[in-house]
């Protein structure tokens, strides 16, 4: 893997536990890949498949997906509506050619700095050992980014 | 004076004396740790490995000397068996005579922590009674046994040596068999207990405040948070050793107490804050970048410079620049003046962590006239310099990153309207005990209209049967005096065999329907508090029911009250821990106490009475304690009992014959008595299953209920503006119970006291058009804030929304999105976060 | 409502295997409320087949719509010009769209969906047939329970031997279901109408039904 | 007239024995051949299966045809699954012109059990349905569309089947009922396993009065293997086999090490089980006899009805 093709995740983690459990990680100076970048959400209820699918269509190498304890979610149930949306995207991924575990749900407290720091180092050896799904892009080509999604923002951002 | 930019040491400043001019003063000057060097047989200050409590914290905190890594002061080595000693200078007449309450759980806590930190430690606890009495306490020394394998050993360690070379320590103690032993231990943690701090003294003195005898500030068992002067009000540690969740709930009582003292007088002194007219963005966005160093936290690892620059070439940038301190005042001052100057009509902040400060930041563009919700806050401190320091140039790609990202985000952010609700100003307050009138009295007191329901036919039925608390204040007259004051009130309404059929509504607007012999009636009000209380458990062993010289503690209290009922002629047991088994395994904490407060009763009536007390653990934690010692000096004899092999009552003819196995001698013990008592411990109100269908609020396994968080909010309930207290939240002592009363009605003023409520911002909307009404949102919503409108198409109750987004994710139509949260708004930042090529310039 | 499912992907990229510019287009009313077809299942779908045909190296390029309803050229039509620039319409429609499409345009309209049945919703996330759709509805006399949608042999004189001791019926390929004959036992029981079920229902016309050819409906007084 | 051994065997108020005659999976006339051999003087009248399960087998009206030839009463089997009422009535008409005077009317089992489950099936009528066009074909002279049948009518014995062991219990004779007032005029039931539930079911048919309507034959069927008989009870929706039957089988076997001895042992534990079942529908008020379905094992019936003393 050359340099420039350092794995890049996505995790999405949710404001009162994930995002917090991150917070702590870096109070206390724990260390984990840069690889990994942080979406916040009030919830994971939040998470919309589609954000997932969109991610890995955008270049995501490896998506995490964190929420609170199973029974301690701040809005109830939002962390098992997370959980079987991902579970359906795991199903989908491999018959599109994308390995499932490139995509992973997790559980942790706000009090878990180190498990999220963990799961962070586990992630990116994960992927970082799958290698990059995406055919070698060598540069920014258009043609392979085809997706109008990506012309719609290009447009907003008066570039275009 | 040079080295600082900002100039801001000023050495010419002097010590100035100015007054204020208040109507009510609280104190809450705590506690100091009891000085561990006067308890000189255990070492402490002349062993290097002999700690206090307070120093193992430190040393478990990740922010503390060794970051978190447990080693030997002596060797800087990890430790491998570790013993705490309990009741270091607590329970012990040459220091100090009390129980200092919570130095059996902070002992487990930090036993459970140290193994989790170094799963090869051996953590061992030696005490005299554990005492975890409070909720959720016996299951987490049940998990300290059995999953963290932490030793507890009952017995009290005479003496601690140093062994010089290895500078262990020796530990002298007597073990489960009785034989004396000797065992070395890598460490030694002593439980000192809390002593008043010395400050708080000498100022309680200049209020002119009277103390205890234990030095603690002086308070009345049925004000709890009243000193003895008017107007002073006192809270927390300095009126007696207690834990967090008592801690809290005083506090709410004070700040309650203070509420109702002041009430005439509320927002007189307060101005309302005005901000200027929000202009509506037009045009295409205007975003200003503020890049923190925050001193070198950020700045020693990431480049900030390079950061701002980069943030200069993102499209609809106008501003960035990089900032030493984003929080402090003076750049809250510039950020203002930038946003007018250059008309920001976004503005994004990247610095810590969102959770911490984006209020203020908000509120500060809200001065300049912008919308709150057009800011965006991304975490490069927390979230990258702290974790990814080993990795500077990589950390600071990342940091461009996610100012791309935060950047993209502002780019589609929309301003939000946040309107006001008015509240009914009125509470309903469920059930009439001690609790219930206690939160009505206190609600009234502050002003507000108070409904107080009561299924039974009778107000403060749980206080019937009590004479004395074990202070000696008389119960039946404060009854009595609750019972008038709250039928005389002005603003208290009592529904007496009265039930609540229907709830709806929410905070601020609640309609409930009240339905009693007289008829029903519907009432307004902004809050619910729930007061239902726990009532003495009927027992179904050691012969109760059949042989009627076999009472509970109230039974005896009617004895004792009246003079009728059995009498209690020579020997008498009283039994501790009664039906206390896996499905009930919860301390019911005030038994021990009136087990204590009947026994000292019944001998000063007649000296020469004979009284047992088996017990599992004595619960005479706080200031009881005096009253277990007053009960053995007058003596009253306490065997110990393991629960696995509990007394047996059995019929001897004219007496009954009680044989116990007493843990300490290890030896059958027979009792000839004339009467036994059982302690049987308390149990919810069995109606709680119907307030938690009403109000959709949780129940334990246990049948109490489940408060929003144990320490932080524990009288609130998770949904808003619904409030607890009484026995059915967790069992307490009259004075703990009063507390906890005042500070719902605290919590609950809170609300009505605003007298509107903020609603939109961060709330779901359904897009009329595209929705389907395929009801998905209104089935998956946890707040039922989804209902179907005159058009039949879903629609959102911006008050009750609590902006989760479940209902935005799942619709099928994409009808519904979340503010502050839309698609658009994360799809641009996953688009970003990909987007290959970082262009630096 | 009419009840669809969404084709397996194999199924859908093997369909769209010849072509490079694809519109994929949904229906916002049956189809979207029973999550085969609505706006976030185009997202979701073109999202996926943007993926798959990524990683095998032979980009595609989607365009995704959704339109009221399928079935009405009216709609269909707002969509007309971006229609004409596509080799091909994948729609998400149920099979009435995907026929409507096909009599409007000619280019290839593809099934995303095998549509199924008229269903009620039994809860969230499962959808049960309930009618036929006969032409000739008897539910006054079954206690409002359809033999004809819900018994697997369509009985009149029903329960036939073939029901378990739990009262499901023997055929159970798409999951165990109560039998029909079996609930309207129960539920005439309920209404004291089991007199129903003891006389003899006659032969069924079945030339109301499909059966007596495809159908249409004429209201004369709408027409223009 | 119905000019039929089987009615006029009833009429007698004999103890009447018929048996199931399985068609096979090939054109091979000389499978019936054999079987009807096998049951000649052993029963008074032979059913042939209408594609049994679903499972295409030669057809039971040509069946029928080569049991008259071999001068066996045949009871042709007919269901609603594989034809519509057209070819339901025309079959009517050319069983009866073969010399078939017994029809047997079944609703039938459902395609997807076959070995076709992709096939369309037709259940333009039910069970009921068809009894009454048979009788309506024979009484009136009509066809169901009402149409007059000129010419020589279908003068057919009428049977239907019924299974006591189906919920719901309750109406399982008042379905009976239905059949009998639609015109049927014997039936063959399911097979009797448990005997104390079948008495129930007959008391309620007594108590509807029909007993002496229709002619009941209990059906029987002797089990070869536990593993036969444990299938039974715990996948064949509407059969009751009760566990001791199951444990005596099981039993049967013990203790034989040699596969064949126990094989045969097993074999004669069926049957014994079976000849005792008979014994005890013998003394059940309305039963005029028994269905032996011996399926793939006809040759034990000739054992069966000599050791129950029938023949």
């Amino acid at each position: 893997m050359s340099a420039h093709a350092e794995p890049k995740i996505v995790a999405f983690c949710c404001h009162y536990c994930a995002f917090a459990a991150a917070d702590l990680a870096g109070v206390l100076r724990l260390k984990y890949p840069p690889n990994v970048h942080i979406i916040r959400l009030p919830c994971t209820g939040k998470l919309d498949a589609l954000y997932v699918l969109k991610a890995f269509e955008a270049g995501a190498d490896g998506v995490i997906v964190a929420g609170c304890l199973e029974g301690s979610c701040h809005f109830i149930s939002g962390n098992i509506r997370a959980k079987k949306r991902v579970l359906a995207i795991k199903n989908l991924l491999p018959k599109l050619g994308i390995a499932p575990e490139r995509l992973e749900f997790f559980n942790l407290s706000s009090a878990q700095g180190d498990r999220f720091a963990q799961i962070a180092r586990e992630m990116v050896e994960r992927v970082r050992a799958l290698g990059s799904f995406h055919p070698a892009e060598e540069e920014d080509s258009h043609d392979r980014r085809g997706s109008e999604a990506h012309r719609r923002d290009l447009t907003d951002a008066g570039a275009l | 004076m040079k080295a600082c930019e900002r100039q801001a040491l000023d050495f010419t400043q002097t010590e100035r004396i100015f007054s204020l001019e208040v109507g009510a003063v609280v104190l809450a000057t705590g506690f100091e740790p009891y000085d561990a060097r006067v308890v000189g047989e255990y070492g402490f200050g002349r062993f290097a490995n002999v700690l206090t409590g307070p120093q193992f914290e430190r040393l478990l905190s990740a922010s503390g000397p060794t970051m978190g890594k447990v080693v030997r002061p002596s060797d800087s080595q990890p430790p491998k068996k570790i013993a705490f000693i309990q009741c270091v200078g607590s329970r012990d007449l040459r220091h100090q005579s009390y129980c200092s309450a919570v130095c059996c759980m902070y002992a487990t806590k930090e036993a459970i922590v140290a193994k989790e930190h170094d799963h090869q430690i051996e953590p061992t606890i030696f005490y005299i009674d554990l005492r975890a009495y409070g909720k959720g306490f016996e299951s987490l020394v049940k998990r300290a046994r059995e999953e963290h394998g932490v030793r507890y050993i009952c017995s009290m360690v005479s003496q601690v040596t140093e062994i010089p070379e290895t500078k262990n320590l020796l530990i002298r103690y007597r073990d489960e068999s009785g034989a004396l032993r000797e065992e070395e231990f890598d460490l030694v943690v002593l439980a000192v207990g809390m002593r008043p701090s010395a400050k708080g003294q000498e100022l309680a003195r200049k209020l002119g405040l009277e103390l205890n005898e234990h030095g603690f500030i002086k308070t009345s068992v049925f004000d709890p948070v009243r000193s003895t002067r008017a107007g002073v009000f006192v809270t927390g540690a300095c009126t007696g050793p207690k834990d967090i969740p008592e801690t809290v709930i005083q506090a709410s009582a004070a700040a309650a107490a203070v509420g109702a003292l002041l009430a005439p007088a509320r927002g007189t002194r307060t101005q309302t804050k005005h901000y200027p007219e929000e202009s509506v963005p037009d045009g295409a966005p205007r975003i200003g970048v503020f890049v923190c160093h925050c001193g070198s936290n950020i700045a020693g690892v990431v480049d900030v410079k390079a950061v701002a620059e980069y943030a200069k070439t993102l499209p609809g940038v106008v501003h960035a620049e990089n900032v030493l301190y984003t929080c402090s005042q003076d750049n809250l001052k510039h950020m203002k003046e930038i946003i007018r100057e250059k008309k920001l009509n976004r503005v994004v902040v990247a610095s810590c962590t969102p959770r911490n400060l984006a209020a203020l930041f908000q509120d500060t563009i809200r001065e300049a006239g912008l919308n709150k919700f057009l800011f965006e806050m991304v975490n490069i401190r927390e979230q990258c310099s702290w974790v990814h320091a080993d990795q500077p140039e990589r950390a600071t790609e990342k940091a461009k990153r996610l100012v791309r990202m935060g950047v993209a985000k502002a780019r589609q952010l929309k301003p939000l309207a946040v309107q006001s609700v008015r509240i009914a100003p009125a509470a309903l307050v469920i059930g009439g005990g001690l609790s219930g009138m206690v939160a009505a009295l206190t609600l009234a007191d502050s002003g507000f209209e108070t409904h107080l329901v009561e299924r039974r036919a009778e107000l403060g039925t749980d206080l019937l049967g009590i004479l004395r608390t074990p202070e000696g204040e008389d119960v039946q007259h404060l009854r009595a005096r609750l019972l008038d004051a709250v039928r005389t009130h002005p603003k208290i309404r009592v529904y007496t065999s009265t039930t609540v059929q229907e709830i709806s509504g929410f905070v601020g607007n609640f309609s409930s329907v009240l339905k009693g012999p007289w008829g029903e009636e519907r009432i307004q009000h902004g809050v619910v508090i729930v007061a239902t209380e726990a009532y003495e458990r009927k027992p179904s062993a050691y012969l109760y029911g059949e042989d009627p010289r076999v009472l509970t503690q109230r039974e005896l209290l009617r004895y004792l009250e009246t003079g009728e009922g059995e009498q209690p002629r020579r020997s008498l047991v009283m039994i501790q821990c009664v039906g206390r088994d896996e499905k009930r395994p919860y301390c019911s904490r005030i038994c021990c106490g009136e087990a204590l407060k009947n026994a000292l009763a019944l001998l000063e009536q007649d000296p020469s009475r004979q009284i047992y007390v088996l017990y599992r653990e004595m619960i005479s934690y706080g200031f009881l304690e005096d009253l277990y010692r007053r009960a053995r000096e007058g003596g009253v004899v306490f065997i110990r009992y393991d629960e696995r092999t509990p007394p047996v009552v059995q019929r001897a003819n004219d007496h009954l014959a009680v044989t116990v196995r007493d843990a300490r001698l290890r030896q059958e013990v027979l009792i000839q008595a004339d009467l036994v008592v059982l302690s049987t411990g308390v149990e919810p109100d069995p109606y709680n299953e119907e307030i938690s269908r009403l109000l959709k609020v949780p129940l334990d396994a246990h049948g109490f209920f489940v408060e929003a968080h144990i320490k932080l909010r524990p009288v609130d309930f998770a949904s808003h503006g619904i409030f607890l207290c009484g026995g059915s939240h967790a069992p307490g002592t009259i004075s703990e119970l009063i507390a906890k009363a005042q500070a719902a009605a605290g919590r609950a003023a809170i609300v009505l006291a605003k007298g509107e409520l903020e609603a939109g911002g961060v709330v779901a909307t359904v897009d009329q058009e595209k929705c389907t009404a395929c009801l998905t949102c209104l089935r998956e919503c946890p707040f039922g804030a989804v209902f179907i409108n005159a058009q039949g198409l879903a629609e959102i109750e911006a008050v009750k929304c609590q902006g989760c987004g479940i209902c935005a994710a799942d619709c099928p139509a994409k009808a519904i999105q979340l503010g502050q949260f839309e698609d658009a708004q994360e799809l641009s930042m996953i688009e970003e976060l990909f987007r290959e090529r970082v262009s630096a310039l | 409502m009419i009840v669809a499912d969404q084709k397996p992907i194999e199924e859908i990229l093997q369909m769209l295997e010849p072509y490079k510019r694809v519109l994929l287009l949904g229906c916002q009313s049956c189809v979207a409320v029973c999550m085969a077809g609505g706006e976030k299942e185009v997202g979701l779908l073109a999202s996926a087949v943007r993926l798959a045909r990524t990683s095998q190296g032979r980009p595609i390029e989607i365009t995704e719509g959704v339109v009221k309803r399928q079935c009405d050229d009216e709609f269909n039509d707002l969509w007309r010009e971006t229609i004409e620039q596509q080799e091909a319409v994948l729609s998400l429609a149920c099979g009435v769209g995907v026929n409507k499409l096909s009599e409007r345009f000619d280019l290839p309209i593809l099934p995303a969906l095998n549509t199924k049945f008229f269903g009620e919703v039994e809860r969230q996330g499962i959808w049960t047939e309930v009618c036929a759709g006969c032409g000739n509805c008897i539910l006054h006399m079954t206690g409002g329970i359809c033999p004809i949608a819900r018994c697997a042999k369509n009985l009149l004189n029903g329960p036939c031997g073939g029901v378990r001791a739990d009262g499901t019926c023997e055929v159970s390929r798409n999951g165990p279901r109560p039998c029909a004959w079996v609930l309207i036992y129960e539920r005439l029981g309920k209404l004291n109408q089991r007199k129903n079920m003891e006389q003899l229902f006659a032969a069924k016309d079945w030339s109301s039904d499909r059966h007596g050819g495809p159908r249409r409906r004429i209201r004369e007084d709408m027409l223009l | 007239m119905i000019d039929s051994t089987l009615k006029r065997a009833l009429e007698s108020k004999r103890f009447v024995v018929t048996a199931e005659c399985g068609p096979p999976k090939s054109a091979d006339r000389t499978v019936i051949e054999k079987k009807a051999q096998l049951l000649k003087d052993w029963v008074d009248a032979a059913n042939v299966t209408d594609n049994q399960t679903a499972v295409t087998r030669m057809s039971s009206l040509a069946a029928c045809a080569i049991l008259k030839s071999l001068g066996l009463d045949p009871v042709f089997q007919i269901t609603c699954r594989d034809r519509n009422r057209i070819a339901l009535q025309s079959d009517i008409l050319g069983a009866y012109a073969l010399g078939i005077r017994n029809v047997l009317c079944l609703t039938g089992d459902h395609q997807s059990f076959g070995n076709h489950p992709q096939a369309k099936g037709v259940f333009d009528l039910d069970s009921v349905h068809l009894i009454e066009t048979v009788r309506r074909m024979r009484d009136e002279g009509k066809f169901l569309s009402g149409d007059e049948l000129t010419g020589e009518r279908p003068a057919m014995f009428i049977g239907a089947v019924e299974n006591p062991f189906a919920p719901p219990y309750e109406f399982r004779a008042l379905r009976l009922k239905k059949k009998v007032e639609a015109g049927a005029q014997f039936i063959q039931t399911q097979i009797v396993y448990n005997i104390q539930r079948f008495r129930e079911f007959m008391a309620r048919v007594g108590d509807l009065g029909l007993l002496d309507k229709v002619y009941i034959l209990a059906g029987v069927s002797p089990i070869k293997t536990p593993g036969a008989a444990r299938y039974m009870r715990d996948n064949v929706p509407g059969l009751d086999v009760p566990n001791e039957i199951v444990e005596r089988m099981e039993a049967a076997g013990k203790g034989i090490e040699d596969k064949k001895a126990r094989a045969e042992a097993w074999r004669q534990e069926g049957i014994t089980i079976c000849v005792e079942i008979i014994q005890q529908l013998k003394e059940i008020e309305g039963v005029s006899g028994v269905h032996i379905m011996a399926i793939e094992w006809e040759e034990a019936v000739p054992e069966i009805v000599r050791r129950a003393g029938l023949r």
